[in-house]
């Protein structure tokens, strides 16, 4: 005989705003099984737990159902209270009457005719609940983080530091990501190189820490505590053991006309190249779409000039395996493409550039050696016009519909950095609005207006017009003085929208790790789990979850492996008890289940079974792996014996959650 | 390959050469341009409030025509174009204004205006195509240095005419190099001419169109060409130093018809 | 009456004026700018803000070239042109007379003047 | 009973990872959507046997909906491409049963997708109340 308790929370006004909390608990008291029916202002809190642990220990009760919140909110913590009563905790069951009632339904009678049905729905699911157990699994104690930017390093770093192995895969042939190509950082003007190349070298002299650059995720199998990843290093034509970074092949190698990826194409470099001077792993790559030996064999010259003998034109692809415990995510992000913004005349001028591109063109590496040059001339700029939000906080197909976040101060700082450099060059930004929150970041936007006389104009550029002259005629509207103004630019810098990387929209797909609509990673809780995906196991830092500054980045990284390390801490993971599992006596062993199971879980074996004429008979029937069953019923719809089905969510509960609501 | 033909008013009057050019070129390019019987005038500018019908029940008639026809309807002038192909749009994507049309119209309207509005401008690049008219041009304009006007009612708004990409478009460079002259890229080629105000405010509407002209000339242009009879008038209007001509006449010129 | 105008004016045009994010994009981008009283991105906020007679009274509402420039380069999709148009037709279909009378034509009209010009400015400027 | 009156009763099956998270996020963001809408929580949509959808139809449903992770967003990697399968040949049987095709329904809804949730029903509950009543596979013994 059932013995069901139900438990109505008002969530303050939440749901009792709108849902007779008193009916509901009267008429779900007077349901079938039900002993004990009570409504409290938060079940949540301490005091409405003890409510509940007293009435399972008062009633002898056999099940709970809880009408409150959503169960992604609160399941958790109502599991452990039944356990602390000596319920087990398995036997809870939650009707959503916030999320999925009270919160959408303005009309009390409505809502609560609606959050009587959800709970008769969850008792006549509770009544067929079974107590389970959760099994144990073993954690791999390792991790693997994909992206090598500072988000990515940090990460590394400090899970390392805790004394775990950690592998870190970055796509291009050096970490450093953004940072690298960064001039100075704001707010403190201090060179990115110089904080930023220190860790680099910190992340390559790190025992714990095993670098994989130029390699990419392939393929992700498993699950929290245990995932297989296949990475795929990418040929680069030099062997990494060998190659000591001389930087001779570099010299002599007579392909001079390879557009320089990390200036941005703003200048050329040759088909065999460090990407920079601090690179790490220091080793050379060679382009294959311009190396002339790799396109028609005919060159070798790095080969000859190699005293390593590092050169390989014969190098494929390799795939490498590995265990991990965790993942995480750091893929980082890029400018947008600005074809969609064509009045800025970006693609027809080369004096309109990005912000990015200002860095490089500011930066004493990059190909004016840090002098400011327009390039189309290389003359120096009087004038220089800022334009922010382009792309960002824009509604149409070519944009963002976010803020970006970080272009008012990389604005600022150019702005200021140009004006201390070259006092004899007039700056103008065009803002919509100046967002600063930050430490010492409204004070240093404002030092660029107060100090460093940088001309501030609110409103926007409408049209960009080059010149015959080789001017760029800039037409805007300033709004506070309610007038259109044109302004006879000598270059013009776009803020362009940042978004997320595009090989983090497969790798999602890999790790089955949720995005939102603008392709960032979501967090477990926007407030509470900001550095956890949903999917166990997989963790995020960085701009892959949302647009970040350096500083906060840094902070997530290291809150991200902290939640790395605490999962890598643990010797066993207790799993999810709600797996498949297989009548024997029904299943015919056909293998349906075997082919659905997306993960391996089911393997079939042979028993033997006692007949009832007293033979015994050997048959074949499946057998469910319940540490590698993650749960999901594929197998249970499969099935056309009906043998195979699903503890938590079986046939008999669904059907009679169907009836309840069709009643 | 036979194409229904709307000129419009303008072409009727004060702008025959450029329909009298186009319809011998495309006899040249083998193309028959079929004329509307008793087409009305498309009223020169679109009336974007979603409550004007009767403004553009003109437009309504010349699809409907067409769809009997069966032929795509192939117009020259950039207004009737515009007004055309932005009435088509309303039909498609406002239920509301479909309805009321069929209802006045007594068809229904979506199913009956079912047919494509296609530019000259388009025609030569997407059924001739602009490699194809090259090889049939006999006398290449070559060394002439010709700006192209496109104005606003070719492109915009962007995601109705899907016409180019209505701030850096190229089918009319396309097709200067088509006809073997060289194309002048100009900041100016995608601004208003001032349109209709300059019956309201001349001065405004000169102001515009030299902006356009002395933009075009100061790189280095030697002529403008365009497709609109009233950007042609006002940049004339706006002492142009230098020739605005309608684009069907270099082409007849270059394919030896003119 | 205020409000009455406001909602026709939304109605007609189909423009949601609380996109607007008061950038000036269309303000930076328009030819007739100059000629305005009343700049696109305030024809945008005084619709918002229900001070339409302002807008009907002012000559900035025949200066408007719907050449969709503003239209084209909102980020936010808020189509200023369509306002300025949804406001002069409460003008023109109010007035009684027209902005532009049949009378004024012939003193306007020279040899050369493309009759689209004048159907064009006759749908812009009388009802 | 009058068109107005017919309120419809609406099973709808949300996979925990995407579609039971955005219709979360649709309250969370008070996205209204008719009170006729029931949501029965699954691990996946590949968990939905055809034979609940029947089993709600033969207690008197009005319309069944299913909603899951978009394709290829599938927490569990393959199960929606299953459910799509499986509930494409269930509807058109039912269709040929006389339970109209309208009346059932597969959502892809991501857990970012709140208005999206609550735009999919406000239509599915429209799109059956214009339908009525269904009383082409209710069990008439299973009334009380």
């Amino acid at each position: 005989m059932q013995k069901i308790g139900v438990f109505v929370c008002h969530c303050g006004t939440n749901i009792a705003g709108t849902v007779d909390v008193k009916a509901v608990a009267e008429a779900l008291g007077k349901e079938p099984g039900v002993v004990f029916s009570a409504e409290y202002p938060y079940m949540c809190s301490e005091a409405g737990q003890n409510l509940i642990k007293n009435a399972i220990k008062e009633y002898g009760l056999t099940g709970i159902v809880v009408c409150s919140c959503s169960p992604r909110m609160h399941e958790a913590t109502f599991r452990k209270t039944a356990a602390a009563a000596g319920l087990n905790s398995y036997m809870v069951e939650i009707a959503n009457i916030r999320e999925q009632c009270s919160w959408i339904h303005k009309d009390i009678k409505v809502a609560t005719e609606k959050a009587i049905v959800l709970g008769r729905t969850a008792i006549a699911k509770v009544a067929l609940n079974a107590p389970l157990t959760a099994s144990e699994s073993p954690v791999v104690k390792r991790a693997l983080v994909i992206g090598g930017g500072i988000a990515g390093i940090q990460t590394a770093l400090d899970i390392a530091d805790a004394g775990y192995e950690v592998d870190l895969v970055e796509k291009e042939p050096t970490i450093g990501g953004k940072m690298a190509q960064i001039d100075k950082t704001f707010p403190t003007l201090d060179c990115a190189a110089c904080i930023l190349t220190p860790k680099m070298v910190d992340c390559a002299q790190n025992e714990k820490i095993h670098i994989y650059a130029y390699s990419e995720v392939e393929k992700v199998k498993g699950f929290v505590g245990n995932f297989t990843v296949s990475i795929k290093k990418k040929a680069r034509f030099v062997d990494e053991t060998k190659c000591t970074g001389c930087g001779v092949c570099t010299e002599k190698c007579p392909q001079k006309k390879t557009p320089n990826l990390f200036n941005l194409g703003l200048d050329t470099r040759s088909a065999i190249y460090i990407p920079f001077a601090q690179a790490i792993p220091k080793v050379a790559t060679i382009d294959a779409d311009y190396c002339n030996m790799l396109k028609n064999g005919k060159c070798g010259v790095c080969s000859k000039v190699c005293a390593a003998g590092a050169i390989d034109y014969k190098q494929q692809d390799q795939i490498i395996e590995q265990q991990y415990g965790a993942i995480v995510v750091a893929t980082g992000f890029n400018p947008i493409k600005l074809d969609g913004y064509d009045e800025f005349a970006y693609n027809e001028s080369p004096d309109v550039v990005t912000s990015l591109e200002l860095e490089r063109l500011m930066n004493a590496a990059g190909p004016n050696g840090g002098t400011l040059l327009r390039p189309s001339d290389k003359t120096h700029p009087h004038t220089i016009v800022f334009v922010q939000c382009v792309g960002s906080r824009d509604t149409t197909d070519c944009g963002k519909p976010y803020c970006s976040k970080i272009c008012c101060m990389y604005t600022a700082k150019h702005a200021m950095l140009i004006r201390d450099k070259y006092p004899d060059t007039e700056v103008y930004v065009f803002y919509i609005d100046v967002r600063t929150p930050g430490k010492n970041f409204d004070e240093f936007y404002r030092r660029a207006v107060e100090e460093y006389g940088v001309h501030y104009i609110k409103g926007m550029v409408g049209k960009v017009m080059p010149q015959p002259d080789g001017k760029l005629l800039v037409r805007g509207a300033d709004l506070l003085m309610n007038e259109q103004i044109l302004i006879n630019a000598d270059m013009v810098v776009l803020a362009a929208a940042i978004e997320p990387d595009k090989s983090a929209r497969p790798l999602a797909t890999m790790l089955t790790a949720s995005m939102d609509t603008n392709d960032f990673f979501t967090e477990a809780h926007p407030k509470l789990r900001p550095v956890e995906s949903p999917t166990a196991g997989i963790f995020l830092s960085g701009v892959c979850q949302g647009p970040k500054d350096i500083p906060e980045t840094v902070a997530q990284a290291s809150a991200c492996a902290a939640k790395v390390i605490g999962l890598l801490a643990k010797d066993k993971l207790l799993s999810n008890p709600c797996v498949a599992h297989s009548d024997e006596n029904l299943c015919n062993g056909c293998s349906s289940c075997e082919k659905v199971c997306p993960y391996g879980a089911i393997t079939y074996v042979d028993k033997e079974f006692r007949m009832p004429d007293r033979t015994t008979k050997i048959r074949r029937v499946a057998s469910v792996n319940a540490a590698v069953c993650q749960g999901c019923g594929a197998c249970t719809v499969a099935c056309p014996s009906g043998a195979m089905d699903l503890s938590g969510f079986s046939n008999k509960q669904i059907m009679a959650e169907v009836d309840a609501i069709c009643r | 390959m036979t194409f229904s033909y709307y000129p419009g008013c303008t072409l009727k009057t004060k702008a025959k050469e450029l329909d009298g050019y186009a319809r011998r070129s495309a006899q040249a390019l083998g193309i028959t341009l079929a004329e509307l019987p008793e087409w009305q005038c498309c009223g020169g500018v679109y009336t974007t409030a979603k409550d004007e019908i009767a403004t553009k029940l003109s437009s309504v008639r010349a699809l409907e025509a067409a769809k009997k026809e069966g032929n795509a309807l192939v117009t020259l002038c950039s207004a009737c174009h515009n007004v055309i192909k932005q009435t088509k749009y309303a039909l498609d994507t406002d239920d509301d204004m479909n309805f009321k049309v069929s209802n006045y119209m007594g068809i229904d309207a979506r199913e009956a205006c079912d047919t494509n509005v296609v530019h000259y401008l388009e025609m030569l690049r997407d059924v001739v195509g602009f490699d194809e008219l090259k090889k049939k041009v006999v006398n290449p304009l070559t060394g002439r240095k010709i700006a192209a006007y496109y104005g606003c009612l070719l492109l915009r708004p962007g995601k109705t005419m899907q016409f180019d990409n209505p701030e850096n478009p190229k089918i009319i460079e396309d097709f200067i190099r088509a006809i073997g002259a060289t194309p002048v890229i100009y900041p100016m080629r995608n601004e208003c001419c001032g349109a209709y105000v300059t019956l309201e405010d001349g001065e405004q509407a000169k102001k515009n169109s030299s902006a356009v002209w002395e933009s075009a000339a100061g790189f280095g242009a030697d002529c403008i060409i365009t497709a609109c009879p009233l950007c042609r008038y006002n940049l004339i209007k706006a002492e142009s130093e230098i020739p605005v001509i309608y684009f069907t006449e270099l082409l007849a010129e270059a394919l030896g018809v003119k | 009456m205020h409000n009455n105008d406001k909602e026709q004016i939304l109605r007609s045009s189909g423009v949601n004026v609380l996109k607007c994010m008061r950038c000036g994009k269309c303000s930076g981008t328009c030819p007739s700018y100059e000629e305005m009283e009343y700049h696109p991105h305030q024809f945008v906020y005084m619709v918002e803000k229900g001070e339409i007679d302002k807008l009907i009274n002012s000559p900035s509402i025949y200066k408007c070239l719907t050449c969709f420039a503003c239209v084209e380069r909102c980020p936010r999709g808020v189509e200023p042109a369509k306002i300025v148009e949804a406001v002069r037709l409460i003008a023109t279909r109010r007035q009684g007379e027209n902005h532009l009378k049949a009378e004024d034509i012939p003193c306007v009209v020279e040899d050369d003047t493309p009759g689209q010009l004048l159907v064009s400015a006759f749908r812009k400027y009388k009802k | 009973m009058s068109m107005n009156e017919f309120k419809p009763k609406i099973v709808a099956f949300c996979c925990n990872w995407c579609s039971y998270a955005g219709a979360d996020l649709a309250g969370t963001n008070r996205l209204n959507y008719p009170a006729d809408v029931k949501i029965i929580r699954v691990p996946c949509s590949c968990r939905v046997n055809p034979l609940f959808i029947l089993r709600a139809f033969q207690r008197g449903a009005d319309g069944v909906i299913l909603c899951g992770c978009h394709p290829g967003d599938c927490h569990y990697t393959t199960g929606n491409y299953y459910a799509r399968r499986r509930m494409t040949l269930l509807f058109s049987m039912l269709d040929y049963l006389g339970i109209e095709k309208e009346r059932t329904r597969v959502e892809w809804v991501s857990a970012a997708e709140g208005a999206k949730f609550a735009t999919v029903m406000n239509d599915f509950v429209k799109t059956v109340t214009e339908l009525g009543e269904n009383k082409r596979l209710e069990d008439l013994r299973c009334k009380k």
